[in-house]
């Protein structure tokens, strides 16, 4: 990291001056500046689609910007291509992950740079050096293991290994704790203050107001494409920020929800699943009230609801709604019983991206009388039905007739919930409900939610992200490798309780 | 801490099954039958129908291997049948011509027939690669296209009259010959495989096939030049469809318009499929490729000794082909998830 | 106008047929009109141009053409699985508005709607070679196909020694195509005069090399006692290899058309014989039958040429320039009237 | 926060007023393969006047609807990124079934209109057969579509080829043949009515039923369609079984043409239908296409081969330009997706 030093301290280590960046009829970048210094942690900051992952698509080297200029370590750089960005040290870690499914995370990791020797692949070496990077960063993946069988969170830890691979002088990190839990975060925060220490410049891409705060130096906030403003993070107010970014006050709290337990909708009764991602389970989730879960990656809350829906086969247990047994669930039964489901994967397992906004929304109840009768599809029912939905929901924009994979990532997320609208339903079963959407858009999600319990809907929240859980649950049960660690209600509902049930077994085994 | 994170992980049990289904369960289906057949007939393990087998399944495998490249990243290659033809009866064409010229000088006469069978493979490649790489259109749709005016240009060239005046050593020393009692063929077809595994594990070119089948998104932004290398796996397809096509050529001792087609088409998509590729990109292995092409030969081969009529013969290789896959699919279930 | 016309070097005519109008087949000589009236516009459909059965037809065709001075179009439909295709061509013929159409049809039962059609359109047609359904068109001229076959049996009756086992089996063609069945049933009844004559099995596949190639190494191994393979010209010239590679010096071979491979190989004495229907002949005939519908002079509706089987006996009589085009003569398409 | 909306209301309205405003340059590419169709054959006509001609005009017209009809059956599938290798043995396999049941029961000396059902019921039975094969195994045991399919070409062409005894059936009533073929529909002959009907059906079907619904929701994501609790299994079952009965249909229509059951009516025609479709812009991808991009692409193809066989061009020729032509038009089309989007 010699050559680092040498760089002006005053003088930026990216300076980028006009960027403007076009996709077909829409401008996602309109003249925006930018500066990272060295040693420096550059938040941008700004609402779904504002243009943030386009802006550092640009710096990566991913594709061209239409114009502006480009200044990296006091050169002026022309015509980067990815492979050139890596090799003068900038390593981005994107939201959508660069990673290929089929491979392991060794070969993940060494993809586009790969050890070789006159194009003969040297394995052995590429192993010695993976198995150190993730030893130096204590992530707790395995280098052989192939990335589709891995959860998103270490995807996404296998992500930020790719990027901290060889040299780094500018990290880009785009929400990289979208998915991870605390744990993984706190690793995360460590070795970016290594990384500013050794006069790494960062850009930080997040929605938590929490990490901001607790990282940033500078934030940049961007909206619709435009370069609003420059701030120091010390001096400026979570409020400001996001007065900024949505031109709007916005007031930051959860909702206050007011919980009225009712009968019990979902009863779980010593639940196994076939993969034993879940053992021994019993939970139950009342009506109109909240329940949380929370747990460490892979711990097995998403398998337990996914299971509840009929998406993860059940090999021992019962499960009961609304007190009758319900055996052998099914996605199309479960919504028949009135269940409905939020996948935290929207592209992978929510939307059609490229069929009309109406149609993803109404996907779930076409097998209702007022969508189709014998067969034929009512359109102008689902129109008005639909366009009245997504009124109350404030989609913007709000033409439902434009498809899904136009809209940013927290109004893909209202299509999601606008389904939830479509039919009669008692029971909500929310996977991260709030990954990868902006600060407004979440207290949308979290209002939705408030309503649906004050009409007396059972709503379940499985979320990594604890101060969201802890907030909106009125109870909170957390799972530990695959069983329920701890229930929490009321005043034991605190972050300390729940990271002490996190750490429980960790803590023995360290001890031991 | 980081063991007992580790260790806590549920781990994917592995089992019997699950090396099975590493593997693909085609190895066991094939031994199966070749036990079968040889408790059957005795005929089946004659040295002589071995030859036949093996030989046959040379063809099959190499043109297998080259189609399993383009696969695995992603594309489709129709077009192998009608580069079989043309390379045959351009190599014997060239052979004729060159005799005629340099009479009695074979080593000339046989290099400019493999060069030019060779080169008409590369320039179906190109051509495919290009369009496809370039100017980005569907692999399917491509090759469709090229196959259709491959073979066009195969019949222009000889009238769909078979092309004699390769040289004796061609077809009796090369072709039709056997080292160690076992024919050439099968010797090339063990080289091709072998170097194309060895270029799928161990190269940079084959790490790339994947990743690009794999998601080429991702290789784009990991700086991967996409373009080069699906240019390349669809000249390494046609090539060792041209390769196929100069071994059958010297087998039979004629240039034919009438080798690969529609036929040799099907079967070696069907080789890789059944052979674990999967149709979506970035799953393959050319092992078990060329395991499956010995698979399907047999299969015909057995058929055959089995003195089943000819015109049932295909109900039962479409049934065997689905139960197959059908069979392997059921036993992955167990592992799938949504 | 300088150049002599092609009947200066072809003296096809008269030509020995047979004249089976009537019904039955009577011996007769075929002389053609010397010239047309008018430079008509003929229409000439095939079911492929994949061999050199089909170019040596297309030679009789062009030659005729010329000599008689009419306009002739020629389309090949690719193969014998293209009948939607022959369909679509007779209609495009139709919408050009020809004169006469002369049809080597795919399937004569699957066209008879179009023959229909012409007909009330007044629009004259001719079938050629392939047979036809009877009275379906008002000239045609083509041996029966069952009886082409029985002269191979025949044949290969002929050159057997009383008392000799015959155990054949046979390799008639793609299964579906019509013609190979025909072949196989025609051979099949002569053979069967023959107590000691047995047919130990029928393997149709696709009339290639390749195919062929592989169906005789299984048959090799399946039948070991077989001493006769009765097959298509492609079987003949892939099992001169496989029986020499085998060892099997015993075999006979007999091809049940005519191309130039066979004729080399039996000048060689690689194969016992094959059977010739004169193609060229029968391509000059249909020109002149269609010039004579046209023309409403009296027209022989029915012509059979003389099948016969040429063996090693037989070659050295044989009219060469009526079984096969010469080998300098590349096919041509069209003729355009003077 | 004004500008925020100005900005929101502005891109709404570029995208909503739509055709009026849209520059002229997008209308164009948005049209471009009738264009390019438009082009070949006033090119064609500069060579040969007849291929304008109200015969020649009719005569693609009848040509195409088989075809069309063919590449509607593909487009079903595609449409849920499947494809049928099998259609083309399935032709063959209805059509020598339908003429075999017709002669037997002519035989046995049932009147017309009895012959007649007997020979469709036949058909269409195997051709539901031959559907619920590939939806079965490719929905319920999960076979990829193209091993499946080809499992049931081979098993077809057995079929088709044991059943005749390789020899064309001959004993279609004439009836039949009037029906399908020779008869017409207000002054419309029966190939191009039947297909127009099937074409405005089906389009209904794609577009207006939740089934149709269905199919590009599982063509564009499967997985979100079977999270959305759609019945993925049983619509991929039916959508097989429906591109199937569409086939048998075309078989029957084409069984009605040559008057004879042909054990090698479907030759080639799996991929020709592949080709159709995909030529017109169906996505081998899933989820894009419909009726009219299935007529489009038979159109385009069968007025190129009519074209050149009009105008002369020699066999092996025509087959290089076609090859060049598929690739030239689907390329075009790729950057008409692109421009007018
Ligand atoms: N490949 C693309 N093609 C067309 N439009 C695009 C493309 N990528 C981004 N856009 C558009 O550009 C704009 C900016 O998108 P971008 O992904 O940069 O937003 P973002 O700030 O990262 O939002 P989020 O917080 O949801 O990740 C959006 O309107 C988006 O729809
Ligand atoms: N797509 C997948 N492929 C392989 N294994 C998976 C997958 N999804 C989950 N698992 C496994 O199932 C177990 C439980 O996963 P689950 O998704 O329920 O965990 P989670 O607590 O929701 O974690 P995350 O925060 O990653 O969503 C984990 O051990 C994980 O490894
Ligand atoms: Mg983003
Ligand atoms: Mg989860």
């Amino acid at each position: 990291m010699d050559s680092d030093t040498d760089v002006n301290r005053t003088e930026p280590l990216l300076a980028l001056r006009g960027i403007s960046k076009r996709f077909a009829g829409v401008r996602a970048l309109d003249r925006v500046d930018l500066d990272v210094r060295a040693g420096e942690l550059h938040v941008l900051f700004g609402e779904n689609g504002a243009g943030k992952s386009t802006l550092i698509n640009v710096v990566s080297g991913t594709f061209p910007a239409d114009e502006g200029t480009f200044h990296f370590g006091g050169e002026e750089i022309r015509h980067l291509t990815p492979q050139r960005a890596r090799a003068i040290g900038i390593s981005p870690v994107f939201q959508e992950f660069s990673l290929v499914p089929s491979l392991t995370v060794e070969e993940n990791l060494f993809l586009g740079r790969e050890v070789s020797n006159g194009g003969v692949l040297l394995a052995r070496e590429m192993r010695k050096r993976a198995t150190a990077l993730i030893d130096e960063l204590g992530f707790d993946l395995d280098p052989s293991q192939r990335v589709d069988d891995l959860s998103r969170a270490h995807q996404q830890m296998a992500e930020i290994a790719k990027a901290l691979l060889g040299r780094v002088r500018l990290l880009i990190l785009d929400e990289p704790t979208a998915s991870l839990t605390e744990r993984e975060t706190g690793r995360l925060f460590e070795l970016i203050a290594r990384l500013k220490r050794q006069n790494v410049g960062l850009i930080y891409v997040s929605h938590r107001m929490r990490e901001i705060r607790a990282l940033a130096d500078r934030v940049t906030v961007l909206r619709d494409g435009r370069h609003i403003r420059t701030l120091e993070a010390a001096s400026s107010t979570d409020g400001e920020l996001v007065e900024l970014m949505t031109g709007r006050k916005i007031d930051l709290l959860f909702p206050a929800i007011t919980h009225q337990p009712d009968k019990v909708m979902v009863d779980v009764e010593n639940l196994t699943l076939a993969d034993g991602s879940v053992r021994d389970v019993n939970f139950y989730a009342q009506a109109g009230e909240i329940t949380g879960i929370a747990g460490l990656v892979g711990c097995g809350k998403s398998e337990l609801i996914r299971a509840i829906y009929g998406l993860a086969p059940i090999a021992s247990g019962v499960v009961r709604l609304d007190g009758l047994p319900y055996e052998f669930p099914a996605p199309r039964r479960s919504l028949k019983h009135g269940v409905a489901y939020f996948p935290a994967n929207r592209i992978a397992e929510g939307l059609a991206l490229s069929r009309p906004i109406r149609e993803n929304a109404s996907m779930t109840a076409l097998d209702l009388p007022a969508f189709a009768r014998f067969g034929m599809l009512r359109q102008a029912a689902e129109r008005v039905t639909i366009t009245g939905i997504m009124e109350r929901l404030q989609l913007r924009p709000p033409n439902i007739e434009r498809t899904a994979g136009a809209l940013s990532g927290g109004n893909r997320q209202k299509v999601m919930l606008g389904r939830a609208l479509t039919r009669e339903l008692t029971v909500f079963l929310f996977d991260e409900p709030s990954v990868g959407i902006d600060v407004g858009a979440k207290l949308e999600v979290y209002e939705f939610m408030k309503r649906l319990v004050e009409a007396g809907a059972a709503v379940i929240v499985v979320s990594s992200e604890l101060p969201e859980v802890l907030a909106l649950s009125n109870r909170l049960y957390v799972m530990h490798n695959g069983r329920i660690a701890a229930e929490l209600k009321g005043a034991e509902k605190t972050e300390q309780n729940v990271l002490a049930s996190f750490f429980r077994d960790h803590l023995t085994a360290e001890v031991a | 801490m980081n063991t007992a994170l580790a260790a806590a992980r549920p781990q994917p049990s592995i089992g019997l099954q699950s090396i099975v289904g590493r593997i693909g369960f085609l190895p066991a289906l094939l031994v199966a039958l070749v036990a079968g057949m040889s408790a059957i007939d005795p005929q089946f393990y004659g040295i002589i129908n071995i030859l036949n087998i093996l030989r046959n399944a040379s063809f099959l495998a190499i043109v297998a291997c080259g189609q399993a490249l383009v696969i695995i990243a992603g594309g489709f290659d129709l077009s192998v049948g009608a580069v079989v033809a043309l390379a045959s009866v351009v190599t014997a064409k060239t052979m004729a011509i060159t005799a005629a010229a340099f009479p009695g000088n074979n080593a000339l006469i046989i290099a400019s027939g493999v060069a030019a069978g060779l080169g008409c493979g590369l320039v179906v490649g190109l051509v495919n690669g290009f369009c496809v790489a370039k100017l980005k259109v569907s692999g399917f749709v491509v090759t469709l296209g090229t196959m259709s005016a491959t073979a066009g240009v195969g019949l222009m060239i000889t009238s769909g009259i078979p092309v004699y005046g390769m040289p004796d050593v061609f077809v009796k020393g090369f072709g039709r010959a056997q080292v160690f009692g076992l024919p050439t063929a099968v010797y090339i077809a063990l080289a091709v495989i072998a170097v194309m595994v060895f270029v799928q594990r161990r190269t940079l070119f084959g790490r790339y096939v994947y990743a690009i089948g794999g998601n080429v998104d991702a290789a784009v932004v990991s700086g991967v030049s996409v373009q080069r290398h699906i240019v390349g796996t669809y000249v390494v397809s046609s090539v060792l469809a041209a390769l196929a096509g100069i071994l059958l050529t010297a087998q039979v001792g004629s240039g034919q318009a009438s080798f690969g087609g529609d036929r040799m088409m099907l079967q070696s998509i069907a080789a890789a499929v059944i052979g674990g590729v999967s149709l979506r990109g970035g799953v393959g292995r050319i092992e078990i490729v060329a395991i499956s092409a010995l698979f399907l030969t047999i299969l015909g081969n057995a058929l055959n000794l089995l003195h089943i009529d000819s015109r049932l013969q295909p109900v039962f290789l479409g049934i065997i082909m689905v139960a197959a896959v059908a069979l392997d699919e059921l036993s992955r279930r167990r592992k799938s998830r949504v | 106008a300088a150049i002599t016309p092609a009947s200066a070097d072809t003296p096809w005519f008269p030509m020995k047929v047979y004249d089976a109008s009537s019904g039955t087949p009577k011996p007769a000589e075929y002389t053609p009109l010397p010239k047309a009236e008018k430079p008509y516009k003929l229409c000439v459909l095939f079911p492929h141009m994949k061999d050199s059965f089909w170019v040596a037809v297309a030679y009789g065709i062009v030659k005729q053409a010329e000599t008689m001075n009419v306009n002739m179009t020629l389309y090949e439909a690719g193969g014998y699985e293209n009948l939607p295709k022959q369909l679509s061509q007779f209609d495009d013929c139709m919408a050009g508005g020809p004169d006469a159409i002369i049809v080597g049809a795919i399937s004569g039962a699957g066209l008879s709607k179009k023959f229909e059609e012409a007909k009330a359109k007044g629009v004259p047609v001719v079938g050629v070679t392939n047979p036809l359904p009877p009275n379906a068109l008002p000239a045609a001229n083509y041996v029966d196909f069952v009886a082409m076959g029985e002269v191979t049996g025949e044949g290969l009756l002929a050159q057997t020694k009383s008392g000799d086992k015959l155990n054949i089996v046979t390799f008639p063609g793609p299964a579906g195509s019509g013609w190979a069945e025909s072949f196989n049933e025609g051979f099949k009844k002569a053979v069967a005069k023959n107590a000691n004559a047995k047919i130990l099995a029928e393997k149709f596949g696709d009339s290639g090399v390749a195919v062929q190639l592989q169906l005789i190494q299984d048959a090799l191994q399946a039948y070991p006692s077989m001493n006769v393979i009765w097959g298509t010209a492609p079987t003949a010239e892939a099992a001169i290899g496989a029986v020499a590679e085998a060892g099997r010096n015993d075999l006979k071979i007999v091809s049940s058309y005519e191309n130039q491979a066979m004729l080399d190989a039996l000048n060689r004495g690689d194969i016992l014989a094959f059977a010739t229907q004169y193609p060229v002949g029968e391509g000059a005939i249909a020109i002149d039958q269609a010039v004579r519908l046209i023309e409403k002079k009296p027209v022989m509706a029915l012509v059979q040429p003389i099948a016969a089987v040429i063996d090693k006996t037989t070659v050295p009589k044989l009219q060469m320039d009526l079984v096969l085009a010469p080998a300098s003569w590349k096919p041509v398409y069209s003729v355009k009237a003077k | 926060m004004s500008d925020v909306e100005l900005s929101v209301a502005a891109k709404d309205a570029s995208k909503d007023t739509g055709l009026a405003k849209r520059p002229p340059a997008r209308w164009l590419w948005r049209a471009m393969l009738p264009i390019a169709l438009v082009i070949l054959l006033l090119g064609f006509a500069a060579v040969d006047g007849r291929v304008l001609s109200p015969a020649n005009l009719l005569n693609i017209a009848q040509q195409t609807s088989y075809l069309a009809l063919f590449a509607m059956a593909q487009t079903v599938v595609i449409l849920t990124r499947g494809f049928d290798l099998a259609l083309g043995p399935t032709v063959s396999m209805v059509s020598v079934g339908t003429a075999l049941a017709m002669a037997g029961a002519t035989a046995s000396g049932h009147d017309t209109m009895a012959v007649l059902l007997t020979g469709l019921a036949a058909g269409f039975s195997l051709g539901i057969a031959c559907g619920l094969f590939n939806g079965v195994v490719i929905a319920l045991l999960g076979v990829n579509p193209f091993v499946a399919t080809l499992g049931s070409y081979n098993i077809a062409i057995g079929v088709a080829t044991t059943l005749s005894a390789g020899r064309p059936v001959q004993g279609v009533p004439s009836l039949f043949s009037q029906m399908f073929y020779g008869g017409n529909v207000l002054g419309v002959p029966a190939a191009i009515a039947i297909t127009i009907a099937v074409g405005l059906v089906l389009h209904l079907t794609l577009v207006r039923t939740v089934f149709g619904r269905s199919l590009y929701i599982i063509g564009t994501n499967p997985r979100a369609a079977a999270v959305a609790g759609l019945p993925v299994k049983r619509i991929l079952t039916l959508t097989y079984v429906l591109c199937s009965v569409l086939a048998a249909l075309g078989a029957i229509m084409m069984t009605a043409r040559t008057g004879s059951g042909e054990p090698n009516l479907g030759g080639s025609l799996s991929l020709q239908a592949i080709a159709g479709a995909v030529v017109g812009g169906t996505s081998l991808a899933g989820g894009r296409g419909g009726v009219g991009t299935a007529v489009l692409g038979a159109l385009f193809v069968t007025i190129l081969s009519n074209g050149m066989n009009l105008t002369r061009i020699d066999g092996y020729v025509q087959m290089v330009v076609l090859g060049a032509i598929v690739i030239i038009g689907v390329l075009l089309d790729r950057l008409r997706q692109e421009r007018s989007q």
